[in-house]
C-alpha cells in the first residue's frame, strides 16, 4: 500500500519493483516506485522515449 | 548534397560502396552516416561486457546504454568503424575526414537520464542511460569541411549539453544531419526498400508513410519514422535502397528503390 | 599557439590539465596531442591478442604493428582515448574537435614494410609491420579548425600515400604538428624535466641535445629526439614538464622544466 | 652455406632463420635471409628504423 503524491489516495501494488511504473487507480497519473521498504511513488517524469544504435 | 547512411559492416558490399561514393564524390557534395550495433555487440562480448536490450514504449529495441558501453561504442564506432571507412575512402581517392558527433559538437543530443522502457510486460523507468535524441547538428562545420574538398564520415555518438557522450540511433541521426543541410537521405539496407505485403513501394509521401508504417517491421519502422523527420525539417528526398549489391549508390538514385518526398 | 603532447591515462591528472587548457585556450590557440600505448596494450589483452614490443636498431621499443594491432589502436586511441578527452574538454568549456592523423590527412606518413630490429642479439629483418614516421602534415585544415573556435586533439595514428593506416610515435608526431605551425611544443611526461645524474637541466640548446642523450634513459631519450626534430623543423621552443601535479599547464609555462631552443 | 647476391661469394652462415640479417665476409653488406630451403640472401632493405606508440 502507498499514497499517490498526485491525488493522496491509497494504492494497493502487487509484487512491486523498483523502477516500475504503475498508474493510480483513482486520478490514473503514471507513477514510479521509487522505494520499497517504505513504498513510496514519485511522479513518473514525463520522458519522451528514445532508442539508440 | 546527398547524405548516405550505412550499416557498420565493414565487408565487401561497403568497398563496392565505397569506391562509388569516391567517384561521385567528384561532382556530388557527400556525407556518410554509418552505424555499428552489431560490431559493438561483438567486441562486448569479447570484452566480457554483457548487452542488455531495452525496448522503448512504442516497440523500439534499444541497447541500454550505461557508461561502459558509451566507452565500447566510442571504441568500436567512433574508433574501428569510423577510421576503417576513412582508410577505405582514401585508398579510393577520397579525402575522408571522420568525426562523431561530440567532435566540435557535429551533433548535440539531449540525455534522458530516465527512458521509459517495457520489460517483461511491464513498464519500467531505467537510470543512468546515456541515450538521447539529436536536437541540434553543427552545419557550419559541415559546410566548411565540404567546401575544403573533404568528405565527412560520421558516427553517430553525439554529447549532450552537459558534455557526456551519448549514444544516438543512426537512421534518425543522418535524418537530422539531411534536414539541417537541405540535403538528400539515401539509407542503406538490406532489402529492396519498403515492401508492403512482400511488394516493393517505389513512391511514398508524407500522409502514406503512416499507413505504411503499419506493414513494416522494427528495423523498417525505425527508417520510415526518420525518413518522415528528415523530410518534415526540410530534407527535399528521402531513399531506401539496397546496399548489398554491385553498384549500390548507382541503383539507390537511379534505380530499384522507395524515394520517399513530401 | 602551443602544442601539448599528452600521454594516455584519463586520470585525475589529465581532468587537471582539461581545466587549464580549456582556461588558456581562451587566449592561446592550443593543440593537443595523445598517446595511448599502455592502454592499448590493456585492451589488446582483454582482446586475447598478446603485445609483441620490438627493439629497434638504435635502441627504442616499439610495438609490433601487425594489421590488428592497427585496428585495436583505431579503438583505443582514436576511440576511446581521443574522444575521451573530447568530452573532457568540452565539460571544461572547450570546443574540442578530436582527429585522427588519417582524418583528412592530418598525418601523412612513411610506411615502411620492413624494418630492421634486434631480436634475442640478432639483426632481422621485420614485415607486415604498420609503423612509420611523419612526413607531413596538414597544416591548413589545423589552421582553420583553429580559426573557427575548434580545440584540435590529435591521436597518432597517421595514414600512408597508400592509404594505410600507420602507427607513429606521439612525441615525434607533435614535434611535427608543432614545427609544421612554427608553434612551441610543450611535452609532458612523469618527471620535472630532462635530468643530468638526477639533477634538473633547466635549459638546454640544439648542440647540448646529443650530449644530454647520453644521461638520458629510452623515453627521455626519444623526448630529446622529438625535441630536435621540432626546433630543427622550425618550432622556437620545446618544453619538457611534470604533467602530474595541480597546474601542470602553469608550471610547464612558467615553473619547473626544462626548456630546450634553438 | 649461400651465395652473396652483391660479390657472389659464398657465405656461411650458423643456424640461419628467415627475416635475419647477416653480413657478407667478403664484401660487407647487409644481407636478408629470404628462405632456407634452399639457403637464399637478397640485399636487405636500405630501412631507415621507425618506431610507434
Amino acid at each position: 500500500m502507498a499514497e499517490c503524491p498526485e491525488c493522496s489516495c491509497i494504492i494497493e501494488i502487487e509484487n512491486p519493483e523498483v523502477g516500475d511504473i504503475v498508474e493510480c487507480s483513482e486520478c490514473g497519473i503514471e507513477l514510479e516506485i521509487i522505494s520499497l521498504d517504505p513504498l513510496i511513488l514519485e511522479i513518473a517524469p514525463e520522458e519522451e522515449e528514445d532508442w539508440g544504435e | 548534397m546527398i547524405v548516405i547512411k550505412i550499416g557498420g559492416s565493414l565487408g565487401t558490399e561497403v568497398q563496392n560502396l565505397a569506391k562509388e561514393i569516391a567517384e561521385i564524390s567528384k561532382k556530388e557534395k557527400i556525407i556518410v552516416v554509418h552505424g555499428g550495433s552489431y560490431e559493438t555487440t561483438e567486441i562486448s562480448k569479447r570484452l566480457g561486457k554483457e548487452t542488455k536490450f531495452v525496448t522503448s514504449v512504442s516497440g523500439f529495441r534499444s541497447r541500454y546504454t550505461d557508461l561502459e558501453t558509451v566507452q565500447i561504442m566510442e571504441m568500436v564506432m567512433a574508433g574501428k568503424i569510423n577510421k576503417e571507412l576513412v582508410k577505405l575512402l582514401q585508398k579510393s581517392g577520397a579525402n575522408a575526414l571522420g568525426l562523431s558527433g561530440a567532435d566540435g559538437k557535429v551533433l548535440l543530443a539531449k540525455r534522458k537520464d530516465s527512458i521509459k522502457i517495457i520489460e517483461d510486460g511491464k513498464k519500467k523507468i531505467l537510470k543512468d542511460d546515456f541515450t538521447g535524441k539529436v536536437e541540434s547538428v553543427n552545419k557550419d562545420l559541415i559546410t566548411m569541411l565540404l567546401e575544403k574538398g573533404y568528405l565527412p564520415i560520421i558516427c553517430p555518438l553525439a554529447i549532450s549539453p552537459e558534455g557526456d557522450i551519448v549514444n544516438t540511433d543512426g537512421d534518425r541521426a543522418a535524418a537530422a544531419i539531411a534536414s539541417s543541410l537541405s540535403a538528400d537521405l539515401v539509407v542503406m539496407t538490406n532489402v529492396d526498400g519498403f515492401l508492403k505485403e512482400g511488394k516493393l513501394v517505389t513512391e511514398l509521401n508524407l500522409l502514406q508513410i503512416d499507413e505504411a508504417y503499419q506493414f513494416a517491421d522494427g528495423g523498417m519502422k525505425k527508417k520510415l519514422l526518420a525518413a518522415k523527420e528528415a523530410i518534415e525539417q526540410g530534407s527535399p528526398r528521402v531513399i531506401i535502397a539496397r546496399g548489398n549489391l554491385d553498384n549500390p549508390l548507382e541503383n539507390a538514385l537511379n534505380g530499384k528503390r522507395t524515394v520517399i518526398s513530401r
